[in-house]
């Protein structure tokens, strides 16, 4: 393999971390914040996708289509909060991962209902469909390199949401102590309301970003979901900087792994098997990286106890 | 109607081989067989409530057992099957259609995945704790997927269910009369486990683990070998649910898998000895029910659920029992 | 001279820059009471956990019945003789006042390896445990669940609970709190009577019965005990007498 | 003739034959929740149009929601309480391998209207077992012929699991080419940049591969955006009319192989395609076409013969005596299909992204497996 090959995988590997960050910032803000494990996530980043996709083929525009990914996620959040989410702070794990897992169920079906069983069409915008030429010659996808901004401006505004606003510092004190903000006068399930929509917003955005270039269809959420969880599991549950750097290790590991490995074991038995064990036990490696994180840091790598 | 738990859960309990004696007089032998999967998913949900009732470890990853239970059966029946001998590297084994032998290695192979696993997941706790237990089933999911010995994501067919000495198990109320009998008495053992020395320091440990220290007790080690007795049982499970369909794949391995054994559990009602019991065979009847309805049946599916844990905190045996569940 | 159970050498143990215990050295002989006084935030808690194992000191040794326990974990201390109770209750809230007793039965005998024998109906570990509960005066709500008790209660029970496992020595947090004063006579009287069977470390802010109970006291302010002896001497030390003055203490 | 008419035609055909047979009672098993949902439902709807007004036929539907578990309960459901002669309908290959080898040992017929291992073609083939769409490795094996001939290197691509060996297998048996790389994926995966990475870097001078479902929606789109312009073909799993809308202008030009295509100029298929779009408001698929063909199958034989008598049930369906919409079409020994497959390409027709026949692929094509087939 070339350095240059390389290096594209490298530059692949982080992309889709930042892909995962997306999906992962919400999740662990809504951890961080309300102490809450919601399974339902997955749902939202695909209600984004067909809202998305829906838009896109109403008007044309994927701008709108953003748009309508940011507002209809958003605004599935706020349902769901209402109706059942806030129902369950007080509760423990156990009867979040149930009653997220309904919702999931309910949230699939729904979407099915509503468009049928088929995978919808969204595609990416004309001006940002050929790839460009990075230095060093790399041929890579407009597209992605968008999505790698996007991200990182999330980050960004995130980090800046959570410490520099006065919203941020409610939330920060919601995190340390729910009764202490509740008695400074902040109302504090409006609060947990606004955190919700704000990560099912952002589930919402990946799902329409992603869902351009990957499947929309119904069923979508779920393996993204399990990553998202692995990644703020690595990361340390409740911490962006975390999910971050939880999402780019994922990334990274499921991208190179699955390319190297099967060279590497090119070396030690004939093709063919070096192919197929390679790629079985690439498919394992990002759970294995989690229970190894955490076997020497039960939290994850910046998360406390 | 309120009636005392015990009463309860006797009325409860031989509900079901009352179900299967009728389906018998009438000739439905596939609501036996309903009533067997009812009972071997009971049975793989009484494992896990050892360890997520009474010891308060919430594993989404109890699938991988019994999935190992289930590869247990299928590796030695098409061993039999094919007359050709395992080969383990130091030694070899036949393959067998015994059930008993079955179950014994069934329930050695996941005691022994559940210790390992518990050695590294009991290091963590709360989410994390879910996490790890949902990525080592995560692991074995892919690995049996992708590796082609078995057959796979194809799985693993076995055409004949296997022997037990004495019964025909090819008689589906033979069958599930034995299955009935095998979860008779675990859940004798686990009623006996939860009264023992052991059964009140575990349970201890989930409420204060460290007053359970400052009795001399490592909640540590309790745990461990809850996990070891709880992935043995489901393991046991998996072998009879791979005879039971005479077939094995990896999605017995899944997620959705282990979140349905939990699922059992809280809808029967959780740290209830027969609230597994109860739950997997309300979930067999929702889904044998709710799927003719529609094509969409999976959202009534999540709206029962969803109403269960928000609003009948004691699942279905706290609804109807008066008083609350204490092992006294 | 009589050897020490427990003998604490030379612990420390700092977070970060600050030094919650600095060089603390105690003893605790057979059949006295020591009593553990400090200003809040002197660092008694800290201690405390590194003498039972909650916390790994940055240095020094902690000797258990003349053995060295500063490796061990809190349970392995436990079976070293070492019997604690808390000062925010640590009880099976779910479980009635018996069965936590027979908890305490069942570390102490070390028969909790028994999977199949339904340990209420065990009559030699009942009859312990029972022994235990009635020691305390708990025997009317023995078969109340820990979370309808009351605080002074459930401080009874813990107690309970250390006795059940007949420990060569007590580490007790503020046993007194919350008991009212009908309560604390009560427990005054007790813990005179215990101290015969086991000696106590005994960390206190009730400084009457301090002063009533303690065969010596040490004082504990910023990580460092400023002074040890009996009362009396506690009561005529200078320095302590000007690191109280800001609390009020009467001493 | 139109469709009323031709099923007419079918009706009084049957009972021209003369044959009294009392009535089939069918178990359909099939995905009709989930993920996978699609193709479950295209099988059924094409079946159900084929049998639609057909008294003899009595149809018992059930939804397996992809999972074997499931898919086995509900045949020990059709066969212990429905009491079904016939079982039809599954989808994916893993709950074939579940249900169809009970099913068949019970002396029920089951008919394969998609999926083929070929654990079921060769040893483990059974009289009562009839494939009525394909041998998994059929249309690579096709490709690789068809391939064979256009020179150059060739880069192969399929999950890691059996269906995806199986059909890297087909392919590899018949190709005379070379083979630049083989690379496996994680079933279920979504991001495809690697791999394409992988093939611009590569010598290969076209892709080979098999992803179905939402894997080849997003691989397409993925290699569309990368400017790698290596011409890509597979089996027409991934270009199937069910996902080209999702896909869209991505995938214009991709070859692919398959038996039918709704273009294919034989008797009775342009009425079958505005039959199913009249009835069901979208352009049938394969899988639908094999649902179409599967009931059709069923009617012809259930008016030759009554389902009571094994022997001449089974006789009458091996004679395969109906007009398939992929033209030709019979059973081989091994009661797996000899069918033409045609090489297929990607094109636009008005807004809509569809298929046309390029060419033919193979002729009278079986599968290889029959051999170890003692039928």
């Amino acid at each position: 393999m070339t350095t240059l090959l390389l290096i594209e995988q490298v530059l692949n590997g982080l992309q889709a971390g930042i892909m995962l960050f997306l999906m992962a910032a919400g999740l662990t803000l809504i951890f961080g914040v309300m102490g809450l494990i919601n399974l339902a996530h997955g749902s939202l980043y695909m209600i984004g996708a067909f809202a998305a996709a829906a838009v896109a083929a109403a008007t044309g525009s994927f701008l709108l289509a953003l748009f309508a990914s940011l507002v209809a996620a958003a605004a599935a959040g706020v349902v769901i909060e209402l109706a059942v989410i806030r129902r369950l702070y007080d509760r423990d794990h156990l009867d979040q991962v149930l009653a997220t897992f309904a919702l999931i169920l309910i949230l699939s079906e729904g979407t099915r209902w509503l468009f049928g069983s088929f995978p919808l069409y969204l595609d990416v915008p004309t001006i940002l469909s050929g790839p460009v030429i990075l230095p060093g010659g790399i041929a890579y996808p407009a597209y992605r390199l968008v999505i790698i901004l996007v991200g990182l401006a999330v980050a960004a505004g995130l980090f800046l949401l959570i410490g520099r606003t006065r919203i941020g510092i409610q939330i920060r004190a919601g995190e340390a102590d729910r009764e202490m903000i509740a008695a400074l006068g902040v109302n504090i399930s409006a609060l947990y309301t606004m955190v919700f929509a704000l990560g099912a917003a952002l589930a919402g955005l990946a799902g329409a970003l992603v869902g351009a270039i990957q499947s929309v269809q119904v069923g979508m959420g779920e393996p993204v979901l399990i990553l998202a969880f692995v990644v703020i599991v690595i990361g340390g549950i409740g911490s962006i900087k975390g999910a971050l750097v939880g999402a780019l290790l994922v990334g990274l590991t499921d991208t190179l792994g699955g390319v190297l490995l099967p060279l590497a074991l090119g070396g030690l038995m004939d093709a063919s098997s070096a192919t197929s064990i390679g790629s079985a036990v690439a498919s394992m490696l990002i759970y294995v990286l989690m229970a190894v994180v955490l076997i020497f840091r039960p939290t994850g790598l910046y998360g406390t106890a | 109607m309120m009636l005392p738990e015990r009463t309860l859960n006797i009325i409860l309990f031989l509900a079901l081989p009352l179900v299967a004696v009728i389906a018998l007089a009438l000739d439905e032998p596939f609501i036996i067989t309903l009533a067997t999967r009812a009972a071997i998913l009971a049975l793989a949900a009484v494992g896990l409530n050892l360890a997520l009732g009474l010891g308060g470890l919430v594993s989404l990853g109890h699938a991988v057992f019994f999935g190992l239970g289930g590869y247990a059966m299928g590796i030695l029946a098409s061993h039999a099957q094919s007359f050709t001998p395992l080969d383990l590297g130091l030694f070899t084994l036949d393959g067998t259609k015994s059930m008993p032998i079955i179950w014994l290695v069934a329930v050695t192979v996941s005691a022994f995945a559940a210790l390992l696993i518990g050695l590294l997941a009991l290091r963590t706790a709360g989410v994390y704790f879910i996490m790890i237990t949902l990525a080592f089933g995560q692991m074995f999911y892919y690995f049996t997927i992708s590796w082609p010995a078995y057959g796979g994501e194809d799985g693993l067919s076995i055409y004949v269910r296997n022997s037990f000495p004495g019964l025909n198990t090819l008689d589906p109320i033979q069958f599930f009369a034995l299955v009935f009998g095998v979860l008779a008495a675990v859940l004798w053992l686990m009623g006996r486990i939860e009264r023992s020395s052991f059964g009140l320091a575990l349970g201890s440990a989930r409420q204060n683990a460290v007053r359970v220290e400052t009795v001399g007790l490592s909640p540590f080690r309790l745990r461990l070998v809850a996990f070891v007795i709880s992935g043995a049982v489901t393991g046991l499970a998996g072998a009879l649910f791979a005879d039971l369909n005479r077939f094995v794949s990896p999605t017995m391995f899944s997620w959705q898998m282990s979140g349905e054994f939990i699922v059992f559990i809280v809808l029967g009602g959780i740290g209830r000895l027969y609230g597994p019991v109860v739950g997997a065979c309300l979930f067999v009847l929702l889904e044998h029910m709710l799927s003719g309805v529609s094509d969409f049946w999976l959202i009534y599916l999540g709206a029962v659920l969803l109403l269960v844990v928000l609003f009948a905190r004691g699942g279905v045996i706290g609804a109807l029992a008066n008083g609350r569940g204490v092992h006294d | 001279m009589t050897e020490p159970l427990l003998d604490i050498r030379r612990l420390t143990k700092s977070f970060g820059a600050l030094h919650a215990t600095d060089d603390v050295s105690l003893t605790l002989l057979p059949s006295e009471i020591h009593a553990l006084i400090g200003p809040n935030g002197a660092g008694k808690s800290t201690l405390i956990q590194q003498i039972a194992g909650g916390l790994a000191p940055d240095a020094g040794r902690v000797m258990l019945n003349g053995r060295d326990v500063t490796d061990l974990s809190t349970a392995e201390r436990v079976k070293c003789g070492l019997g604690r109770t808390f000062q925010i209750s640590a009880l099976a809230m779910e479980n009635t006042v018996l069965q936590n007793a027979m908890l305490g039965t069942v570390g102490a005998t070390r028969s909790v390896w028994r999977f199949l024998t339904p340990i209420m109906q065990d009559g030699q570990l009942r009859v312990q445990a029972e022994a235990a509960i009635e020691r305390v005066g708990l025997e009317d709500v023995a078969h109340a669940r820990v979370s309808t008790l009351s605080h002074g209660q459930r401080r009874l029970l813990e107690v309970a609970i250390a006795l059940t496992l007949s420990p060569k020595l007590f580490l007790m947090d503020e046993p007194m709190a919350g008991l009212g004063a009908e309560g604390t006579a009560r427990m005054t009287a007790f813990l005179s009577e215990l101290r015969r069977e086991a000696p106590i470390l005994l960390v206190e802010h009730d400084m009457d019965a301090v002063f009533a109970l303690a065969d010596r006291i040490s004082v504990l302010v910023a990580g460092k005990v400023i002074a040890t002896g009996t009362p009396d001497e506690i009561r005529g030390n200078s320095d302590v007498r000007a690191a109280y003055l800001g609390d009020e203490v009467p001493l | 003739m139109d469709f009323k008419q031709l099923l007419a035609a079918t009706c009084v055909a049957a009972l021209g034959a003369g044959a009294q047979a009392e009535g089939v009672k069918v178990g359909m098993i099939t995905t009709l929740s989930g993920g996978g949902a699609g193709l479950g439902i295209d099988v059924r709807d094409g079946f159900l149009l084929a049998v639609k007004g057909n008294d003899d036929i009595e149809v018992v539907i059930e939804d397996d929601q992809r999972k074997p578990d499931i898919a086995v309960q509900l045949a020990d459901k059709m066969i212990q309480s429905e009491k079904v002669d016939v079982m039809t309908g599954i989808i994916w290959s893993n709950l074939a391998m579940a249900v169809v080898p009970a099913a068949t040992a019970q002396g029920k017929f089951y008919l394969s209207p998609n999926a083929g291992p070929s654990a079921l073609a060769g040893k483990g083939c059974h009289q009562n077992y009839f494939n009525v769409s394909w041998q998994n490795d059929a249309f690579s094996e096709a490709a690789g012929t068809a391939l064979s001939n256009e020179a150059g290197k060739v880069f192969l691509m399929a999950p890691n699991y059996p269906a995806g060996q199986d059909i890297m297998a087909g392919f590899k048996r018949t190709y005379q080419g070379e083979i630049a790389a083989e690379v496996y994926t994680k079933l279920g995966q979504t991001d495809y940049a690697a791999e394409i990475a992988q093939m611009r870097a590569s010598d290969a001078d076209q892709i080979y591969f098999f992803l179905p479902g939402g894997m080849g929606i997003s691989f397409m789109k993925q290699y569309a955006g990368s400017g790698v312009d290596k011409p890509v073909s597979g089996p027409a799993f991934s270009f199937d009319q069910g996902i080209l809308g999702a896909i869209g202008d991505a995938a214009i030009g991709a070859k692919n192989t398959a038996h039918w295509s709704k273009d294919l100029d034989v008797p009775g298929n342009a009425e079958f395609v505005a039959a199913f779009q009249e009835e069901f408001g979208r352009l049938p698929s394969i899988y639908a076409a094999q649902g179409y063909d599967t009931g059709l199958l069923l009617a012809s034989a259930a008016a030759k013969a009554d389902v009571d008598d094994a022997d001449a049930f089974r006789a009458a369906l091996k004679e395969a005596d109906f007009q398939s919409v992929r033209g030709k079409f019979s059973f081989a020994s091994n009661h797996h299909p000899l069918q033409n497959i045609y090489l297929r390409e990607v094109i636009k027709e008005g807004d809509l992204v569809t298929n046309r026949i390029v060419g033919t692929a193979a002729t009278d094509h079986s599968d290889p497996y029959g051999a170890d087939c003692n039928l």
